[in-house]
């Protein structure tokens, strides 16, 4: 069991909501991030999905989009990632660390490779945005016998049945996309989601993370309660950005989030 | 399905889905959509008289005399997709698209373009059928090509000039599949090659493969026999394909396919994603990228916008994988003056993109010899290339050789 | 010969040979050959075959559903000239004179042009039949027309940039005929309408009249009847003829001449020359003709530089005076307006010139009513208007309605 | 008889060669013309053409063209110059007059008001550069009736069959083309100009001017041998032209060419 999973194991328990936080890995540069990782933990972030930077991000909106351009920008790579991983776990940091990318990076360094060396650096979990259901049993099964997470995504469009199966194959948690759209910040999120996130969890025995779209305290504490936890990339990652090297006012929304996310049941 | 569909969506490694989950029942249901269509005569008879009516097929087959003279091999023959209407053989895929579209009840088209010859030929299409329609469009691209862009606006459709990465054609597509995602329940998206995810390089295929058949009967009726070997250029690969499919199983006749060389294939600045590409995702399914060791998709480079991408369609990495293809490059350089050549001796003002493939067809005619046929594809016609291509040319004057 | 030809080279008072006697023995040798070719098998196979293979004979008839319902009346038919290589009806007749050309050992083609679209043809018919070639073109044409002129030159045409007169296509037709004069014995002078010294106004509408042959028969096919009118822009008179002839002895067919309105026939800034010539002597054969009172050639004016022209070809004059035909105008800003139609509800970029066409189709379609049927020559593509018609539109969107 | 059959009846007897000059009616304006003509006559010319100023004039070279068009500019028109000769008569002016010009301005006036009003007013001849025999019959008979000669044109390219009929149709004289081109000075005149010419004087009992291309003495001297007439035009357009208001140079070449000219036999 990685620390992803016995986080939602030992929340399953008490009700206890997690949050989650997504930061692109290298904006502005790996050191930044490096730095900061444990300090989004210490502000109260139960995960950290850490963005593995991709030229052509067609999942995400124009805030991760960005940020994702710095990244490459300071040349941050896959390897350089992973092995800002090992660095982060040999420093003691022990918030789990979710890889998040696209399939492309992935497929270059070698599944195998790539699963091998991610378990080894200290990840608990990997999320791949263009990777659904059907192409994802190679990568699932070689993640599980390195006792990783592979993680997959149900969005709004997903019939029941389809449901069911992802809510079957996923490992760690499913990650519920909120809206019928791309990463970024939205001021409303569609009125039938929790009644959305009451069928994903009905059709999963995996934990339900919702994320895209939430910005907001309000509108973590108002998820929270439909969902074992709740995702916030864009939004801190804007705040991140604003900041330049001074993380306060994205660790303060951290803050902020998790006192929400973590006051509801 | 060809021979080369090994398995439902897969041709040998490549292919595949590789899109965010919320677009997967939508492919679903365009996959079902398209496998109810195809068998469906009042559709297809519909495609049919489309492409004859508004399209103007069948194209036709020409025998191309001075450039066989000047190549000096075989017989040169021209399957002139570049009469379609809007210019190009990008038409055939549009016009099933948006009748596939109506048909499933879609309000609403979406479009990536390069060069703007599938920005066109969608936005002519969805004008005769009064759909609205969005054109994705590098902002690059959109200063390169305006008479294009004119002309989409002209058909009513609106651009979306996007400002992402390099500004060309794969950054249009990466944001016309967010714009799907965004809108996916009303919108169709209109795939322009036989790339992207499980069901397009399919469908698209399938929807372009009329030039290949149409071309085979009419060699069959004009020489009687079948061409030595055929040419196409390949960006995403639809006209390639296009009219090699029909040849498939003719394992005699040669299957040329001719990419984009740039600056030459030493030089890193190129579109040769089937000669110098590796196994990778780009755009919903695995085939042959551009990357760079780390998996980061490379910039393409070509003096042609429609062969300005670093990726290319499954079939074609899974043909050239076993053998079917031969694949070639042609610089910038040589394609304008095969560009020229084409003007000045046959009268056709061929696009740059198709000038690649006439570039290469000059070597296999002589490799052929006396005696042979090549078929090319003459994949459109150049009217959109006349700015760019002159300064091109005079831009080189000083040091050229021809 | 059509019935209109009433005496040799002469359709009622019109017609005849009003040119320097240098050049009546090149006229009588022209004369003498398309006698010979016309019955000669092998010549006109030829024709018929170069026809298809570079010009994509035959040319769809659609049926134009939008405009069709838009206008409310009868259906309209186009006939997809614009679909011919080059973008235009002209191809046709260049096709056929430099053929003749060939046949008559002539080592150089000459020819005048306006819009450029006659001249693009001749360019690239030249080029394929490795014919030197050289085309005068008003200076200011020149201008306003440069896609066409890099075409020619790809083509590998050399450009004579006319600096006398109003330097558009009046001034570019005397000094072709000024080259012609100069270097009769080796040149043959390809004129790209129905008009000129007998025995062009004939030649040029027995090459274009395949439009109205196919039409017809496509028409029958189609909806088994003949169309209740045909409709035609006008500016030398060939694409009309051309898709009228067929129809001449259908007396039921109302044949509609749509001309070049300007800015109103009240302003004198017009194309008009059927509607509001006089009798006259233009470009060597007797027509209805611009003029001043002291018989002057009026300048001409339209928004289509195809259709600036102040003469017309003697056999429209001679139709107009015996009631065949029905003659109407199009304003520039009617033509304008029916541009941007026929490319939001059919997308298809017509011509400027065939846009006076689309315009008055609107009232005939009206008049005939539902049941009936209209056909429109559909004589070019728009793709060299689109700068010059956006900017027009733009010029006038301030204070316009649309 | 006019003035124009009674000058080559005349000269048939001496075998004196005739001078026919071409001016331009109204460049620069017609009292110029009107001024302009009795001088070249004083100066030697036998025979003056009158261009009628053409908006179209497709058988004319540069010179011609741009002297048309200062005509055209400063308001010349057909009635205008028919006018002015019928005031060149009435002050006495008698060389004979020969109006050249195009088709459509008489066709506008319609072919008999002008046979009517040309011979009223004084005019010996008209040249129509763009009526060839085919379609001279009608002003021919008009122009016959009146006491006009309309005179027709050979060219190079003029077989010979169309020679005898254009030499039998053609009245007050055969005006030989020397070039197979507009009009315009020439540095050089075709080797087989002589050759031509003989067979022109063979094939018409009228007598044969020759023109287009005669600029200076020499040629005229040259070509006056082997014709009835030699005709100078552009070169005489382009020295009164240069000129001005001033004529002397336009002159001085007139007398230079009539020299010449006149002496040849
Ligand atoms: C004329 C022409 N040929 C070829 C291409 C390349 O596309 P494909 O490889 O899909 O045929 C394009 C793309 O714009 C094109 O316009
Ligand atoms: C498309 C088109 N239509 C019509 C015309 C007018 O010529 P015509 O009256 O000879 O058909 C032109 C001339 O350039 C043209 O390009």
């Amino acid at each position: 069991m990685n620390r992803l999973e016995r986080l939602f194991a030992d929340s399953r328990g008490t009700g206890r909501k997690a949050l989650v936080v997504y930061v692109c890995a290298g904006d502005p540069d790996l050191a930044a991030t490096e730095r900061l990782v444990p300090q989004l933990a210490e502000a109260g972030a139960d995960v950290v999905e850490l963005g593995v930077p991709f030229s052509d991000p067609l999942a995400d909106g124009p805030t991760i989009q960005a940020a994702a351009q710095r990244a490459l920008q300071s040349g941050t790579t896959l390897s350089a990632v992973l092995a800002m991983v090992r660095q982060l776990r040999q420093g003691g940091c022990s918030v789990p660390l979710v890889l998040f990318g696209y399939m492309n990076p992935i497929v270059r360094m070698g599944l195998a490779p790539f699963v091998t060396q991610a378990a080894e650096a200290g990840a608990d979990g990997v999320l791949v945005a263009d990777l659904p259901l059907e192409e994802s049993h190679t990568l699932g099964e070689l993640a599980q016998a390195s006792g990783l997470s592979l993680v997959l995504l149900a969005a709004p469009t997903t019939p029941p049945g389809r449901l069911r199966a992802i809510g079957q194959a996923t490992r760690g948690f499913l990650y519920f996309v909120s809206v019928t759209g791309v990463t970024g910040t939205r001021a409303e999120l569609p009125a039938d989601l929790p009644a959305k996130l009451r069928e994903a969890r009905a059709a999963s025995s995996a934990p339900v993370a919702v994320g895209f779209g939430v910005s907001t305290p309000e509108q973590a504490r108002a998820l929270a309660a439909h969902a074992d936890a709740v995702v916030v990339g864009s939004a801190l990652v804007e705040a991140l950005h604003r900041g330049g090297r001074d993380a306060s006012e994205g660790l303060s929304l951290v803050r902020s989030l998790a006192a929400a996310v973590h006051a509801a049941r | 399905m060809t021979p080369a569909e090994t398995v439902h969506g897969r041709f040998g490694p490549y292919g595949g889905r590789y899109v965010p989950e919320t677009l997967i029942p939508a492919l679903e249901e365009l996959e079902k959509a398209w496998a109810e269509a195809r068998v469906d005569r009042g559709f297809l008879d519909a495609v049919v008289t489309d492409l004859r009516d508004f399209g103007g097929r069948p194209t036709p087959l020409m025998l191309a005399e001075r450039l066989t003279a000047k190549f000096g091999g075989a017989e040169v023959w021209l399957k002139r997709e570049d009469l379609l209407h809007t210019g190009a053989h990008k038409l055939n895929n549009t016009v099933g698209q948006v009748r596939l579209a109506l048909r499933m009840g879609k309000s609403r088209i979406i479009a990536e373009t390069g060069a703007g010859q599938h920005g066109v030929a969608t936005a002519a299409t969805c004008a005769r059928f009064g759909l609205p329609c969005e054109v994705f469009m590098g902002a690059e691209d959109v200063r390169r090509q305006s008479p294009n862009v004119q002309r989409m606006r002209l058909f009513g459709a609106t651009i979306r000039a996007v400002e992402t990465g390099s500004r060309t054609l794969k950054d249009a597509m990466n944001e016309a599949i967010r714009a799907w995602v965004t809108h996916v329940r009303d919108t169709f998206y209109v795939i322009g090659s036989v790339a992207g995810p499980h069901p397009y390089p399919t469908l698209v295929r399938e929807l372009q493969r009329v030039i290949g058949e149409e071309a085979r009967a009419q060699c069959l009726q004009r020489f009687d026999a079948l061409p030595d070997a055929v040419v196409a250029c390949v960006g995403g690969g639809s006209n390639a394909l296009g009219v090699f499919t029909a040849f498939l199983p003719d394992t005699a006749v040669r299957l040329v396919a001719v990419e984009a060389g740039g600056e030459g294939l030493a030089t890193g600045k190129h579109g040769a994603s089937l000669s110098a590409g590796r196994f990778g995702v780009l755009h919903g399914s695995a085939s042959s990228v551009l990357q760079t060791d780390d998996g980061q998709v490379a910039e393409a480079h070509s003096v042609s916008a429609g062969l300005d991408y670093p990726g290319v369609g499954p079939e074609l990495a899974y043909l050239r994988d076993v053998g079917r293809l031969d694949v070639r490059t042609a610089t910038d350089d040589e394609a304008l003056e095969a560009f020229q050549e084409c003007c000045a001796l046959e009268g056709i003002l061929p696009a740059l993109e198709t000038s690649h493939a006439l570039a290469r067809a000059r070597d296999v005619a002589r490799e052929l010899g006396t005696g042979k046929r090549v078929l090319v594809n003459l994949s459109g016609r150049g009217d959109k290339d006349l700015g760019h291509a002159l300064a091109e040319i005079a831009r080189r004057r000083p040091g050229a050789t021809t």
